[in-house]
């Protein structure tokens, strides 16, 4: 295997390391913000009708969405063990575990869209088919609103996430990285580590 | 006199506009004094020290925090002082005087509508008494308009979907202009009027040259007549709802414990949002009147169960 | 072929994120009024530190890292709690709904 | 030629060379050319808006197409000409320069910038010329989403596309900054436009994923009839107002901050002397940028918002103005006992500091909140951004391109030309701008097609101004053009100014340096007898 060389503009692979690592946490930083506009919306209503967002969130499924918290969980802890592996040096370990956790994030998206299919079904989708008891009506509309908004920008993330962690499985797989050089599945890991994060005080929310 | 030789300077036509233009003044001077001090140095230092010149450049500045902490203490104060100015200046315009005559205004695409207690209506025009404080119920129909009268040195935006106060005290007759501030559509530069000012005497003889329809009150009594809404809210109904002989400006026990004031905020996010708000001891029965009912016949409502609180108050003494 | 087995602390990690997902759960039957909105916003804080700290390796990381690891939350935090000092002090913002006494629910207003 | 004679103009010619190209100085030159576009798209716009309002009946064109004038010209400039200018073109091309590195520590990320820019630009351009916009670029709620009858979601689409473009680049520009400095190259070491890049991309990488989302819900609401900001569904417009402020207010001091930094460059240069209070002008930007975010309410101090809100931010707002004040005491205090010459760049940076005052000052009557009443919404409000951000942005960016010209293309520019031009802009934007101060203390809302006539006057003069800088703006355009053909050759360090950008050739080789530079000193170590050399 040919030693690892850094890009032109590096002066060695633990600068493009250090990069890219840096690169990604600024690229999380804007995530957070990205997210931020909606949190403060949904926070902003929730605060005006506390009462119809409870009501609301009674309609989602504990059931789904705890299993997909804990899927993603896991997911997020077969790429952190990956990259363990990989500073090993143990690349087909690290391209076996990337693989599982993508097939855990394909596993959630199902979830998901099984839980949409409910949600459709009970009339819960706002410019669709919304329906809701009059008494909480407005305020669940926006709280349904703001739920799809961020479930259906999340699960993008996770599909992005996913064909990541396969391509670096794949490249993986064939030796494309080494003890010293695997820069790849760290940045890689740290976007999955997010958006297995940013999950989580949704979930507890509703 | 000499402020007409200014030629920006607009006169202003109530104490409060008087007020900020003593601001305009200070704000202008510190300016003026900023610029002209900065402006002279740049101009001193750039003929000064221009390259050919042989002006003594030794015993330059090296400790430069002195100077550092020295502007940025002076600027923090200067503007701290502005600040409070504009600041209490501006508080007073969120205190209205309880005995404001109280006109609603409806704006929308693209024309400004009048209502005045004794039921008298205009459009892009508006009548008031000098000397009288005014309070302005404000509410849109469609856009976010922007009411703004240039003479009292006073504008605020009309947002769809709830009421906006603004109130002022004209201190002279005369007719000044009315404009919309707020970018609203097509002709938003075209949705203009007149504040007209008048003696006391000529204000109540112009009142009563309007052909009027009954007070706003009388006119909000047929809008609840014509929704039926007495079929709950009188003491005659088999539907027990609560009373509103008395209601306005009282303190409302909700259920959840909490105590509402019953302004005309309250009153029209009654009508429009009725579980929102629920008095104690009631049921929560009343449908919503949201998107049945227009923001002028509101008014009229609101005028109405206003009314009543004065019937109340007057029979009581 | 190396030793790859994982790492004891990010086995330790898993089991805890676990733990505190079934603690949410289980709160989520519980009715406890007011708290109920903190604790579990304080239970997927912990969360999501743990995720950080431990599956992101932030612990291990220079204060750099660290720095633009919180600078986005706390921008997020300044957008919150200058919106806040508007929607909390508006007479008008929307109707103050009284939760609890209509639907029994746990809705008290956190903002 | 041989292979070391060679630049990065030269290193290759054909076209897919400069559209797949990752150097960040060909990259540069592309955001060039595309703003230098937009620019005068925009500029098409204000002229007949312009022409327009030279009369007072409005008799031009009609009221809707009025409407889309002055949107097309506010979102064309805003975020395809203002934002991008400085960072996207003398950002890109000095930032590996001046840190002594060989590249941007991405790019190829870079280059995606350009084409998200240009893709959110041909979108916007579309939807301007399909039919156009008429919501004002703030896209105020309701209006945008259930009144408008222009291509709202069309335009949202090509600034929310562009506005990746500017995280990408920020996010870039952050990572080179920390992590490419050459061995040496301290903090302190920085030149003041690093600085004030830095805390520019600070901001375009935390406040524009913000407007990303509000344009998202506004598409949302206009697309689905969805009520996230209509009161009629329980929205609350204000809500919107807030979280587009929290961009746009910090998006000023994105257009400021750069145009900030290019003239402590060009003032140290043109004096001969180190910066006066360096330590305090870099820390300064980064106060700026933080507090930058806490002042977006007031822009809605009359818009209902409570009346505590509005307190606070007046105050933040003028907490913020501090900071702004120092630098421009620091730049006046440069020119004490300099070695001054008046080369066209010292000129701008001249305008720029005179121009700058104004609209920094004319901003505290608007952070006074009981003054604010009055002028927001007026043609004060209108003057005082042009003074900010044409007065002093435009004009540091006209600064920076003289100055780096020699730098980016090998050619100097012709000086008395470009001497004409500068005075003629200063004043031709001075007589523009000035009598909207005027328009705007005689209460003349903005955005209104017609006026009453007693304001003519003052019109007529803004419009007679606007016809001489629209021509002065042209000038250089022809004159800079003239001199990549025919101006005399520039040596590395044509104004013997400091920086490690001089140290290589004009134009640069591909990858900068031949060897990498080892910092040794601070910034601006500036000796009266090294004067220019093309004097």
């Amino acid at each position: 295997m040919p030693d690892a060389q850094p890009a032109f503009q590096f002066a060695d692979l633990r600068q493009q390391h250090e990069v890219a690592q840096l690169g990604m946490w600024t690229f999380l930083a804007t995530e957070v913000l990205f997210f931020g506009g909606l949190i403060l919306a949904y926070a902003v209503y929730r605060f005006g009708y506390p009462a119809d967002f409870a009501a609301a969130a009674r309609h989602t499924n504990i059931t789904i969405g705890t299993a997909n918290t804990a899927i993603l969980l896991t997911s997020s802890f077969l790429v952190a063990w990956a990259v363990a592996a990989a500073r090993l040096g143990a690349a087909r370990a690290a391209a076996i575990l990337l693989s599982f956790a993508a097939l855990a994030g394909l596993i959630f998206l199902v979830l998901k869209g099984f839980e949409y299919r409910e949600e459709y079904r009970e009339h819960l989708i706002p410019a669709v088919n919304f329906s809701f008891p009059a008494e909480h009506a407005k305020g669940a509309e926006l709280f349904f609103l703001f739920y799809f908004t961020a479930t259906s920008l999340h699960g993008l993330h996770v599909l992005i996430g996913i064909v990541v962690l396969a391509a670096i499985a794949r490249a993986a797989s064939r030796r494309a990285y080494s003890a010293r050089y695997h820069a790849p599945i760290t940045v890689a890991g740290l976007y999955w580590h997010f958006v297995a994060l940013i999950y989580l005080p949704g979930r507890s929310e509703s | 006199m000499w402020r007409e030789w200014i030629p920006f300077w607009r006169p202003g036509a109530s104490p409060h506009a008087a007020d900020v233009d003593l601001l305009f003044t200070g704000l202008l001077l510190t300016s003026l004094f900023v610029t002209a001090l900065l402006f002279s140095l740049l101009l001193a230092f750039a003929i000064r020290y221009r390259a050919n010149s042989d002006a003594d450049r030794g015993h330059r500045i090296r400790k430069s925090w002195r100077w550092e902490i020295g502007w940025t203490t002076a600027t923090l104060v200067a503007f701290l002082v502005l600040f409070a100015w504009g600041a209490s200046l501006f508080l007073d315009l969120y205190a209205p005087p309880s005995d404001a005559l109280p006109i609603y205004i409806v704006a929308k695409q693209w024309m400004w509508k009048a209502q005045h207690p004794g039921g008298q209506r205009e459009i892009n025009e508006l009548h008031l008494p000098v000397h009288r404080p005014v309070r302005l119920i404000m509410a849109s129909q469609d856009v976010i308009h922007s009411f703004f009268i240039p003479a009292l040195r006073l504008k605020r935006d009309v947002v769809p979907g709830r009421y906006q106060d603004m109130w002022f005290e004209p201190d002279k007759p005369g007719i000044f202009q009315l404009l919309c501030a707020e970018f609203c559509g097509t002709d938003h530069s075209r949705m203009s009027g007149r504040i007209v000012v008048l003696d006391a005497s000529d204000y109540e003889q112009w009142l009563s040259r309007q052909d009027v329809n009954g007070t706003l009150a009388a006119e909000g009594a047929r809008v609840f007549r014509a929704l039926g809404c007495g079929g709950c809210h009188s003491a005659s109904s088999v539907v027990r709802a609560p009373p509103l002989e008395g209601l306005y400006g009282k303190p409302v026990p909700l259920q959840d414990g909490t105590v509402a004031t019953a302004d005309e905020r309250y009153i029209r996010d009654s009508i429009l949002l009725p579980r929102a708000q629920i008095s104690a001891g009631y049921e929560p029965v009343m449908p919503s009147f949201a998107g049945k009912i227009g923001e002028d016949d509101l008014i009229r409502l609101v005028a109405y169960i206003k009314s009543l609180a004065e019937e109340e108050r007057g029979s009581a003494r | 072929m190396r030793r790859w087995y994982p790492p004891s602390i990010l086995l330790w990690a898993l089991l805890g994120l676990l733990a505190l997902l079934a603690l949410t759960v289980a709160l989520a039957y519980q009715r406890l009024g007011a708290f109920n909105t903190p604790v579990a916003l304080a239970i997927a804080t912990t969360k999501a530190l743990l995720v950080a700290a431990i599956f992101m390796e932030l612990r291990e990381r220079r204060s750099l890292i660290i720095a633009f690891a919180g600078a986005g939350f706390f921008w997020l935090a300044i957008l919150m709690w200058l919106a806040a000092t508007d929607f909390t002090t508006r007479p008008e913002f929307p109707p103050r709904q009284p939760g609890a006494t209509i639907s029994g629910a746990a809705g008290a207003p956190a903002g | 030629m041989s292979e070391q004679e060679k630049n990065y103009l030269t290193a290759d010619y054909r076209l897919r060379s400069w559209f797949f190209t990752t150097d960040h100085k060909r990259v540069a030159i592309l955001y060039f050319a595309g703003i230098t576009l937009f620019f005068f798209v925009g500029g098409a716009a204000a002229t007949l808006i312009r022409l327009e309002l030279a009369t007072p009946q409005g008799d031009l064109v009609t009221s809707d197409v009025y409407n889309r004038l002055f949107t097309m010209h506010g979102i064309v400039m805003v975020w395809f000409f203002l934002i991008p200018s400085i960072p996207t073109t003398l950002g890109n091309f000095l930032v590996p320069l001046m840190i002594g590195a060989r590249d941007l520590a991405f790019p190829r990320l870079n280059l995606t910038s350009w084409y998200l820019f240009m893709g959110g630009g041909a979108l916007t351009l579309y939807a301007i010329f399909a039919g156009g916009v008429d919501t004002g670029w703030t896209f105020y709620t309701p209006f945008s989403t259930f009144y408008s009858n222009g291509h709202v979601v069309l335009a949202a689409t090509g600034v929310f596309v562009a506005g990746f473009g500017s995280i990408l680049t920020g996010l870039n520009f952050i990572v080179t900054i920390h992590r490419l400095r050459a061995p040496g190259l301290t903090w302190y070491r920085l030149p003041i436009f690093l600085w004030s890049l830095y805390a520019t991309s600070v901001i375009l990488v935390l406040a524009t994923p913000v407007l990303a989302m509000t344009l998202l819900l506004i598409a949302l609401e206009r697309i689905f009839g969805v009520g996230v900001f209509d009161p009629r569904l329980g929205g609350d417009p204000l809500l919107f107002q807030h979280l587009f402020w929290f961009y746009s207010h910090p998006a000023v001091y994105i257009m400021i901050l750069p145009g900030m930094g290019v003239v402590s460059e060009l003032v140290t240069c043109f004096s001969r002397k180190a910066l006066f209070g360096y330590k305090f002008v870099a820390w300064c930007s980064i106060a700026i940028a933080a507090i930058g975010f806490l002042v977006w309410g007031h822009h809605m101090f009359v818009s209902g918002q409570s009346a505590f809100s509005a307190l606070v931010f007046s105050f933040m707002s003028f907490v913020v103005a501090v900071p702004s004040a120092i630098k421009v005491f620091n730049w006046t205090a440069t020119l004490h006992k300099g070695w001054i010459r008046f080369d066209a760049p010292m000129l701008y940076a001249l305008a720029f500091i005179g121009l700058f005052t104004i609209g920094g000052l004319t901003g505290l009557f608007l952070a006074c909140l009981a003054y604010d009443v009055y002028v927001t919404d007026t043609y004060f409000v209108v003057a005082h951004f042009h003074y900010i951000m044409v007065g002093g942005m435009v004009t540091a960016y006209f600064g920076g391109l003289h100055f780096w010209w020699p730098k980016i293309t090998g050619r100097l520019y012709p000086e008395y030309w470009a001497r004409a031009a500068a005075i003629l802009i200063f004043f031709g934007f001075n007589m523009t701008f000035f009598p909207q101060f005027m328009l705007g203390v005689l209460g003349m809302p903005r955005r209104y097609h017609t006026y009453w006539p007693e304001l003519q006057v003052w019109n007529v003069l803004s419009s007679a101004g606007a016809s001489i800088l629209a021509l002065a703006y042209a000038l250089p355009l022809f004159y800079l053009g003239w001199s990549l053909f025919w101006g005399r050759r520039a040596g590395p360090n044509p104004w013997n100014a400091t920086g490690l950008e001089w140290q290589t050739p004009s134009p640069p080789p591909k990858h900068n340096f031949k060897t990498t530079p080892v910092v040794t000193r601070p910034p601006y170590c500036y000796t009266p007898e090294a004067q220019p050399q093309n004097a």
